[in-house]
This record gives structure tokens, sequence and C-alpha cells, in this order.
């Protein structure tokens, strides 16, 4: 069964299409990589799925939850948590505040429960912070948390932004490039991480990602965008042999050798 | 007066108010446009105009008279002092606060106008100060309505200047380097572009625009105030968003829009002069509402 | 930082309190008008003339011996302004206080000068809704918004007016006089037009022109100041308007020639007894442009006379002791004055209305007939 | 870890002065005894201007948490401040209700008006909203000098004060030790909310809209809260400001008294609350300590301004620890 199931996408900015008809799946319990060549519009396709942007055609559905209508926020709310290409995190914001902010959807208290300090809110504010710091552990940061996020070294700064996607309770985990500006061996502790997310805490994972040698040792499923349009899916073994992403790899290239 | 009278009479108001509000709102649109900053002390600059317009005249007049000949001369030099006097404001007040947070700049902004309308009260005593401009009554009667010279060249001379700053940033090199550096500042700088400069001639042709309207607006109403730029900074603040803050075109538009708003908006049973303002107001909000970035803004980008 | 901050609190401190010491061989007198803010320019005009009245006090020997000094306060015609400025003066030892401007800000100071036991005299501010807050040391020496529109309706009646429109400027002022005039205008049986405000600090009135045109009045009373009244009359008359223009007591300034131009010719205004016209406030006048280099505004003269009038219940009462100063302005009958004789009613406004018609000519005003 | 920068909190580096329980209730001790005594210090006059300046705290600290906090530009402030005097004037003097009966529905109102006018408009980027919130003040004032309700361009007159159990709130230094509870629950309340769930949430906003809505934030709701928390803190202040002055009118309510109270939260520190009382303690002391100057203390007071601006442009208050 897939947990998210795309049919038709189409999405257009002034009058050119950058997704045309993108049919996609994601099983459950998979770690899937959505690969291609840059300018596939494979960040487009993120931003549909998690609501940032409004396809014109086609649906997009979690678990059989029609999600095309809904904003970002009520998207995150059904279980859908995304990492940014260029890491995001809150500025000016401490390490757990920044991770803290995931379990806002899942929390409730409001203006009055905050001046009152009403057990209930003080109960929450602790629950909200022993997930963050959960969280946090989970993704092998165990100190530092009063730290300005943003003045970490850039691979913290990638594992913050993942804690904080977990401390959403997400079901689906859309990592978009998570291993670009990585050394190596933060690569290899990256692969651990994202396997353990799966195996761990029953999150199925979506990513985007560059690495080739990263991509095939991870994913269980790939699949190729290419100018907005799904031109395999399959195994690591079975796209490393498809002629058409062959194809339209090369064709980058030649493109490239243009310049 | 016949009911088409009136909407005759009500459409020259408009369009003679209107024209003082694109003439402000321009500079406003342009300083936007170019800095991302909300000039507050503009309505000061217009106010500012008028008494240098009014000071050039004194000086002038023995020999020029007081005529449309030497108010179009002191205008002129009116605009290039208060251009200037826009340049230093941009250098001392803005220039080192580009990095601080926005609502800094926004809270100098405000500092500077108290500086310029405070700094003119003390000089004048609070007095009104007639302008000394006599201009004539004359005119063009069609029917019941009643053109007068005056507001023929009024509007005329805000056409041309509206006119040349459209050619002026559509066909030169600093028009289009200053639409450049309201595109990216950091990519214009990279493309060699002086961005400082580009600044600072926006500065100086929308604070000369602004002392354009101020002289003349000296001129045919006969008397300055220091706090007379303050409601008129309010209302091409107004015009400006209406059309679509860095819009050229939608300045010009919003202040002819603003300007008929409020003629027909005082004529308007249920509106009537008492209720002009919110209903001006409240159109404003209304289009806010439903086309966002104003009537000619640039949509606005992509989020992501 | 934190040294910083310790220095300002000690200056704060020092300046605050710094303020009563003062030399005990004078007396001070508190000025309350507003010098910043859009009203500035009538609150010099008053503030000039009060210090011209005390000039003069002083070269003629002073009050109970003593020479006068005295200290402004700004309310900017603003609420929150004229507590603070009325605290101050109240804290300042002021012997009495003239002034009050704009009604609005007049009337929550009544009760800082009220508890402190300040005699004050209001020369501008008339809004009859002081009258029901005053605590018993405010008198009123400017005729009240009724007295006015009275002089005013008996005018037009004369005129044979029927059809009037009024203007305001959306403040306490103008507002009340120009409802005051619509109510007795209506119960009268002839009928308002129309009403309109205009926006103060904003010359473009070319729509309110039309609007009141195209209603094709007899008249039409302008309840406001002069400032804005004079450009008003110039886009009347040169849109062509032919009826009669009346002008309230706020706009009754020879300033008003000077915006106006040759427009203000003919016009009417009700006033208080300004200097222009008076043979006995000649000398005021050329005092005042003498030494200010302006002509008087339109409650100089009546700021003048407030000065002069405190001056006068101080010496007589013989003490600075406000009960007694108070009874003693109570019972006054000064005649001393440049606008006409002063005393008061027992709710402590002026006892008889000194409204006289006035009319523009050849650039100045002239009584009307 | 110690080396790296803590982010500037609520408080603005005050927590790291005063690290320990026992300075920080001595801080506490101090400003509540300098807060009780400073009447019998500075006098009627200072007790007067005193109380201006803890109203404007009031309402710094409310529009605060709108600018600093949420970081929507508001220049229309005066209006909420506008809603809560007017609510009590006219209750009170056309339909004889109680203070306290006319306070809640003040605030109601206010929350009313803060979702009228925010619900359409929260959507758009800040100088239209800037617009929007200036238009929306202009409206409110014109509408209270129209109305005869509202007793036009003279307002209201003879306002009772309250009686709080047998204490009839009356003279000015009654009202001072009024504002200055109103004062302490309004810094309390903000430093609460800064610190809880929706607190963080308008930060999040505030810094990037895009990754909090990613976050499952909804931002027009969480800027919502924010402007009515702000209508709150203005309703309140007006409410008070009514019965301290028995008489309002429409002059109270202009765009310069919101322009002031801006900058009372931009001078001292935008977002940080001892800067925000400070700002607001020099929007109001600064011209009264000038009133020697006579007309030129707000040229004066312009020129600081503008000096502090060029000088310490993100506010008075530092913005990080000295201690790094």
């Amino acid at each position: 069964m897939s947990l998210l199931e795309l049919k038709g996408v189409t999405l257009s900015f002034a009058g050119s299409k950058v997704l045309d008809g993108v049919d996609f799946s994601v099983p459950a319990g998979h770690i899937v990589s959505l690969i291609g060549p840059n300018g596939a519009g494979k960040t487009s396709l993120f931003n549909c799925i998690t609501g940032f942007y409004k396809p014109q055609q086609g649906s997009i559905q979690l678990a059989g939850t029609e999600m095309l209508k809904l904003k970002p926020h009520q998207v995150t709310q059904l279980g859908i948590a995304r990492t940014f290409q260029n890491v995001r995190l809150f500025r000016e914001m401490t390490v757990l505040e920044n991770v803290m902010s995931g379990q806002h959807s899942r929390t409730r208290a409001g203006v009055i429960d905050a001046i009152l300090r009403l057990p209930s809110q003080r109960r929450e504010e602790a629950e909200i912070r022993q997930v963050a710091e959960e969280c946090l552990s989970f993704v092998g940061i165990i100190e530092g948390w009063e730290r300005e996020a943003t003045t970490l070294p850039y691979g913290w700064q990638r594992r913050v932004e993942i804690a904080r996607a977990l401390a959403t309770k997400p079901r689906l985990l859309l990592l978009d490039e998570p291993a670009a500006g990585l050394t190596s061996g933060e690569k290899e502790e990256l692969i651990d991480l994202i396997r353990r997310i799966r195996n761990e805490r029953d999150v199925c994972i979506l990513l985007i990602e560059h690495d080739t040698g990263l991509v095939m040792r991870l994913s269980e499923r790939i699949s190729v965008l290419d100018h907005g349009v799904m031109i395999a899916e399959g195994t690591p073994k079975e796209i490393q042999s498809n002629q058409r992403v062959i194809e339209a790899y090369l064709g980058v290239e030649e493109d490239a050798l243009d310049l | 007066m016949s009911i088409f009278d009136i909407f005759t009479n009500q459409l020259l108001n408009g369009i003679v108010l209107g024209s003082f509000y694109a003439l402000v709102a321009l500079g406003y649109t342009m300083v936007f446009g170019v800095v991302k900053l909300l000039n507050f002390a503009h309505g000061e600059l217009y106010m500012v105009g008028g008494f240098a317009g009014f000071l050039v005249l004194s000086f002038l007049a023995p020999y020029l008279g007081p005529g449309w000949l030497g108010v179009a001369v002191s205008m002129v030099l009116a605009m290039i002092a208060v251009g200037f006097l826009g340049v230093v404001i941009e250098r001392v007040a803005y220039a080192p606060m580009l990095s601080a947070p926005r609502l800094s700049i926004l809270i100098t902004a405000l500092a500077v106008s108290l500086v310029l309308q405070n700094g003119m009260l003390t000089l004048t005593k609070g007095q009104y100060v007639p302008f000394g401009a006599a201009l004539g009554f004359g005119g063009i009667k069609l029917g019941n309505l009643f053109i007068s010279y005056n507001q023929m060249i009024l509007v005329g001379v805000a056409a041309v200047l509206m006119l040349a700053l459209e050619l002026f940033v559509s066909r030169t090199q600093y028009g289009r380097a200053m639409r450049a550096v309201s595109v990216d500042k950091d990519m214009a700088r990279l493309m060699g572009i002086n961005v400082n400069a580009v600044i600072g001639i926006t500065f100086f042709v929308g604070s000369a625009l602004a002392a354009a309207a101020g002289s003349m607006a000296g001129a045919y109403y006969g008397s300055l105030w220091y706090f007379m730029g303050f409601l008129i900074g309010l209302k091409a603040f107004t015009a400006a968003v209406i059309g679509g803050i860095g819009s050229i075109p939608g300045a010009m538009l919003g202040g002819l829009i603003l300007g008929l708003l409020e003629s027909f908006g005082t004529q308007l049973p249920g509106v009537g002069s008492e209720w002009k303002d919110v209903f001006s107001f409240s159109v404003l909000i209304l289009v806010l509402v439903f086309k966002p970035t104003g009537l000619l803004g640039k949509p606005e980008q992509e989020r992501m | 930082m934190r040294n910083v901050m310790k220095t300002a609190a000690g200056l704060a401190l020092a300046i605050v309190l710094g303020v009563p010491a003062m030399a005990q061989d004078t007396l001070t007198i508190g000025i309350m008008v507003p010098t910043t803010g859009s009203e500035a320019t009538y609150g010099q005009d008053m503030a000039n003339a009060v210090n011209l009245a005390i000039g003069e006090i002083n070269a003629a020997g002073g009050v109970l011996g003593k020479q006068l000094t005295s200290t402004i306060g700004d309310d900017g015609c603003d609420a929150q302004l004229a507590v603070n400025a009325a605290s101050k003066l109240a804290a300042s030892g002021v012997v009495g206080v003239v002034g009050g401007y704009c009604s609005g800000a007049t009337v929550p100071t009544l009760k800082i000068y009220g508890d402190a036991k300040i005699p004050l005299i209001i020369p501008a501010a008339n809004s009859t809704k002081l009258i029901p807050e005053n605590p018993g040391n405010a008198f009123m020496i400017n005729s009240t918004g009724n007295d006015q529109v009275a002089k005013a309706i008996e005018y037009f009646n004369g005129k044979g007016v029927k059809k009037i429109a009024i203007i305001n400027q959306g403040d306490a002022y103008s507002q009340d006089l120009a409802d005051l005039t619509k109510k007795n205008w209506e119960a009268a049986g002839t009928t308002v037009t129309d009403i309109e405000v205009t926006n103060k600090r904003g010359p473009y009135y070319s729509a309110v022109v039309t609007a009141i045109t195209s209603a094709n009045p007899d008249a039409v009373f302008w309840t406001a100041y002069y400032a804005d009244g004079g450009l008003l009359i110039r886009q009347l008359r040169e849109r062509g308007y032919q009826g009669l223009i009346a002008v309230g007591d706020g706009s009754n300034s020879p300033e008003l020639f000077k915006i106006a131009g040759p427009a203000a010719e003919g016009v009417i205004a009700f006033s208080n007894p300004t200097a222009e016209f008076l043979p006995e406030a000649k000398a005021f006048a050329e005092a005042y442009q003498k030494q200010f280099g302006a002509a008087p505004g339109p409650y100089s003269t009546l700021s003048y006379d407030a000065m002069k009038l405190l001056a006068w219940a101080l010496n007589t009462a013989g003490t600075t002791d406000s009960a007694k100063v108070i009874e003693t302005l109570q019972g006054a009958n000064f005649t001393d004055s440049i606008s006409g004789p002063i005393s008061f009613t027992p709710e402590k406004t002026l006892a008889r209305s000194n409204f006289v018609v006035l009319e523009g000519k050849g650039g100045a005003w002239t009584l009307a007939q | 870890m110690a080396q790296f920068p803590e982010r500037p909190s609520a408080w603005g580096g005050l927590a790291t002065l005063l690290d320990t329980p026992q300075k920080r209730y001595a801080a506490i001790a101090v400003i509540l005894v300098a807060m009780a005594v400073a009447p019998y210090v500075f006098g009627s006059y200072g007790t007067v201007i005193l109380t201006n300046a803890l109203l404007y705290v009031l309402l710094a600290l409310g529009l605060n948490i709108v600018v600093g906090y949420a970081g929507l530009l508001d220049l229309g402030f005066a209006a909420f401040f506008a809603v809560g005097a007017y609510t009590v004037g006219i209750t009170t003097l056309h339909f004889g209700l109680n203070f306290w009966l006319a306070l809640p529905l003040a605030i109601l109102l206010a929350i009313i008006a803060g979702i009228v006018i925010g619900a359409p408009t929260l959507r758009l980027r800040s100088d239209y909203l800037a617009i929007v919130t200036l238009g929306f003040g202009e409206i409110v004032r014109i509408t209270a000098r129209n109305l005869r309700e509202t007793g036009g361009a003279s307002g209201l007159i003879g306002i009772d004060s309250p009686w709080l159990f047998g204490w009839h709130i009356r003279t000015p230094l009654d009202f001072y030790y009024v504002f200055c509870v109103l004062a302490i629950l309004g810094v309390i309340a903000s430093v609460r909310l800064a610190n809880s769930r929706l607190g963080r949430a308008w930060l999040y906003v505030r810094h990037d809209e895009d990754a909090a809505e990613a976050m499952g934030i909804n931002r027009v709701k969480v800027k919502l809260a924010a402007y009515i928390v702000g209508a709150i803190y203005g309703s309140i202040g007006g409410a008070f400001f009514a019965a301290n002055l028995g008489a309002i009118s429409p002059e109270s309510f202009s765009f310069r008294q919101s322009v002031l109270i801006l900058m009372a939260v931009i001078l001292g520190g935008m977002g940080k609350i001892p800067g925000v009382i400070l700002g607001a303690f020099i929007v109001i002391l600064a011209p009264e300590l000038l009133r020697d100057f006579g007309d030129l203390r707000l040229l004066i007071f312009a020129v600081g301004l503008l000096l502090i601006m060029l000088f310490r442009p993100s506010g008075i208050w530092p913005a990080r620890s000295k201690s790094r």
C-alpha cells in the first residue's frame, strides 16, 4: 500500500510547465529517492506535496486523504514533515527552541493558558521540551541546546533541521538534499540516521539527493524526474541500467559542455 | 447646477487634486522601489519645497514678477535645492541604516520628518506664510464648468513632470540602472552599477518632484505652513499603495484615483466631506484585500 | 551602560526637582497655550499678547510690588499634554494661569487647577461643555458659542438669508459652533443646505467648494480659523460663488486678508472685539506689531485682557491667596480692558456678549454698518 | 559552549545580569520600592508624567507583541486605544454602566475590532499592512469625530472615575498606583507570553514564515492572536486613560499617537521588555524634561531621536548580554 500517492500533478508558472502530469507514489515503510538533473522540478514537487505550491491539476493523497487544497500547516498536521534545500533554521533562537517549533501543531495552549500559567499549560510546555530533547538526542545532538541555532557548524544545523522535522511526529519525512555540503564522514552518519529514523520511528522517507552513491546505498526505490516528467521508477539496480535515465543525465552534461 | 455639471466639476477637482497626490506619491514609490524604505519624511520635503519656492520667489519677484514666470523659475530652483536636501538626508540619515532592522529605518524616517517639521515651526514661529505669487483668476468657462488657467497649467506641469520621469526611467542609462538596483541591489553592483549614485539620484528626483508639488501648491493656494506636509504625505503614501508601491505608473494612477475618490466622496450623499477620508481609506483597504499588491504592483514573487 | 543610565536618571531628577526653586521677589504667571503641534500658530499669538501685557504691567510697577514673570506650559492642543502642562504649572507655584485655547485640551486641566486652587482665566476656549466641569476657579472671558450664534442668526435674518451652508474643520471649537448654528437656524424654520467638514492642514477645498455651490446657498458660514478660512474664501470666490460669506471669531485675524487676498473683500466676521478697529486698542496693536513683527492673532486681544484682569484681581485682592483672588474675580467689574468691560455670571462666564459684526474692507476689518 | 552568544531573549540580556534568584528578588524589590516612593520624591507634576509614562509602558508592551514579537508593522495602534477609551466613556456616560463592567466590554470590542481588521489583511506584506493599519486608525478617529454618540470633536466629558472596593480612584496619586499595577501586570503577561508556545510561534513566523508553516504553524492564526493580544493591551490602556482624564477627544487617538507608541517600541529595542519600558519612558519624559526649551523642545527631541537611531539602530537596550 502507498503512503503517498500523486496522480497527474501538473504545475505551471506563467505558462511554462514545471511539472507535467506526474504520477508518483511512496510505498509505506520505504526509503524512496527522487533524483533528476538540475531544474527537473524535484523541489517543486516537494513544494506541491507540502502545500506551498498549488498544482493546477492532479491529486495528492496521504494514506487516502486528499491534500491538494490544504495549506502547508495542514499538510504538516496530517503527518508530513520536511527539511529545506538550504537549511532554514529560525535565526536568533536556540537549538532547543528551533526543535520545539515542531511540536506546535501537536499542542494547544493559547493566550490565556500562557498568561495564567495553568497547570495544563505547564505540563504541555514540559512535554514540548521533552519531545524536542528526545528528537535532538535521536539525531545525535546531546549538548549545546541553548546555543543560537544558526551559529552551529553546518553539518549540525542539518541535523537540527531533521530533529525539528521529527518533532512534528510525521508519518512521512521529506528531505531536500540532506547530504549537500556534508563531509564524507558526516554522510556516513547521515545514512545511518536516515535508516534509524525509518527503522526505529517508523517514518517513511522521501529524499531528493544529487549524491548518487548515497542514493544507491540508501534507497529502496528510486524515481527519476526530468523536465517535469517522471521518466523512470524502480529499484536502484533497475534505475542504474535504465536507458532513459542515462540519456537524461548525459543530455544535461552535453548541455553543460555547450556552456 | 445640474447633476452633469456637478459631475464634471468634481471630475476636474479630482484631477487637480490627484495631480498633486501623484507628484508626491511618485517620490514615495521611487524611493521604496530602490531602497525598500517608506520615506516618511517625504511629505515634509513637499513642505520644505513650498518654503524654498517662497524664499526664491521673494528674491526673484522684483526681477521676474510674482506671475507665472517668477513662480516657474522659483519652482525649478526649489526643486534643485530640495533635491539636494533629499540626497543629504539619504546620506546622513538613511545610508548608515541600510543594514539595520527595517523598522529602525522607519523610525529614522519619522525622526527626520519631525526634525524638518519642528525646524520649520521654529523658523516660522508656527505662522502661516503667504506665498506671494499673483497668478490671476482667469480661465475658460464651458457651460457651468469653469477651468482656470492656473488649474490647466498646474495639471499640465504635473503631467509633463511625470512624463519626463517616465522617459527618464525607461529610456536613460540612469533609469535602467535604477530599475536594476530596484530588482536586485547586489546583482546590480556586480554588473558594475554604482548603487550609491543610483540611490542618490533616486532621492534627488523623488525629492525634487515633492518640491515641485509643494511650490505649486504654495503658489496656487497662496499660503504655506510648517504642518502642510503631514496630510499630503499620508495621502500620497495611500495613493502609492493603491497603485502598487514601487510602480511609477501605479503612483500616478493611485494619485488620480485618490483625488477622484475624495472629490466624488465629498459630493456623494451619505459620504460627504465629513466621511470622505473614511470612504477613501475603506476603498484602499478593499483594494488591498482583493489585490494585495495594489492595482499595478508586481505580483508577489513565488514563495520559497 | 549602567553608568549612563545612572547619570540620565540623576539628570532627570535634578531637572524635575529644580523647577520649584525660584526667586521670591517675582510672581510667576502660567501661560497654557499650544506652542507646538497643529495649533501652534494661535498659541504663539496668545502667549505673545500675555507677555506684552506683563511687560506693560512690570513697567508700571508690577503687581503687589513685585515684578511678574511668565512660564509657558505647552498643551499642544492635546488632552494628555495639557494635563502634563497644567501639572507642571500647578507644581511650579504660579499665582495664576492665563490660557486655554483648545476646549478639548482645556477640560481635563480644570480638575488640576481646581485641586491646586489656582485662578485660571480662559481667554479663548469657549465650548459650552467647559461650564459644568468648572470647579469654581476658572473664568471664561470669551463669550460662549451661544452668544456668537445669536449674533450670527440676527445678522443673517437682517440680510434676508434663507439658505445657509456651514463649514467647519472637525475640531471641537468649529464643530461646536457649526452644530449650535445649525440647531438654532433650523429651529427658526430656515434651512441649512449643507454642512461640510474640511481637513485641517490641507489646502484642497475645491471638492467642498463644488459641493457648496451646487447647493446654491444664500450664505456660507465658516466656523473655524483664519488660515484655512482664507484659502476657502479664495477658492469660493475663484469658483464664482456670489453669495454672502461669513466667518466666526476664529477667523477675525487681519492675517485672513494676506491669505485670501482680494477675495476677502466684503466678508463678514462675528467677532469678539479685536484690536485693529477699536480706537482704545490701537496702541496694543501697534505695540504688538512692534514687538513681534506680526499683527495680533484672533485671541491676542482677549489674552492681553486676561492678563490685565488677573493682575487687577491680584492687586485688588491685595494678596496672592487664591481664595481671595477668585472671590475678587467673581465680583469683578473690570473696565480697563480693550475688549469691553468684564464681569461674570454665577457660572463664571462673561456676563454680556461682546460680539460685534465686522466687514472686510480694503484689506482690513471694519465695523459693519 | 559558554563562549557562544546566547540568543537575545525577551529580557534582552537582563537574565544574565541577574543570574541568581537572590539578585533577581533584590532587583524586583528595588524596583517596587522605587515605584512606591517615586510620587513622594518627584512631587505632583512628576507623578502625573510618571503616570503617563506608565500608560505608555502598557501601550508599548501591547504594540511590542504585534511589532516586536510577531513582526507586524502597525501604524494604527491608537485605534485600539480609542476603542477602549470610547467604550468606557460611552457606556458609563450614556448607559450608566459601572467602570468594571465597561472594562470587559471594552476588551471584547477591541478583540472584535482586531479580528475585523486583521483577518482579511494579515496576509499582506508588512508595508501594505502598515498602510491598512494606518487607514484603520484614521477611520476610527474620524468616526469618533463625526458621531454624536462619541461627542464629536469635543469628545466625551465628565467620565466618572471608578471605585474599587470602596476606594474611589480619583486623585493623580491613586491613578499613579493603578497604572503601576497595570504596567506590572502587563510586563508579567508579556514575559509569560514570550516564553510560551504562542510566543515562540510569533518568533518563528517573524523569522521565517515558510519554515514556520512547514512546522505546522498556521501563520494567519498566529498573527491574528498577536494582533488581538495587542488590541487588548491597547483597550485596557484606553479604558484607564479615559477614567483618569475624565475627558477624551478624537485628537488623543491620532496618527501622531500611534507613531509615538511605535517609537517607544523601536527606540528602546524591539522585542525586549526592558527596552520597551525604557522607550516608553523616553518618549514621554524627554519632551517633558525639555519643556523649558519651549517650542524648541520637539526639535531637540527629534534630533535626539535621530541620533539615537543612527548610533544604536537596533534600539537603546543592548541586543546581547555583555558576558560572552
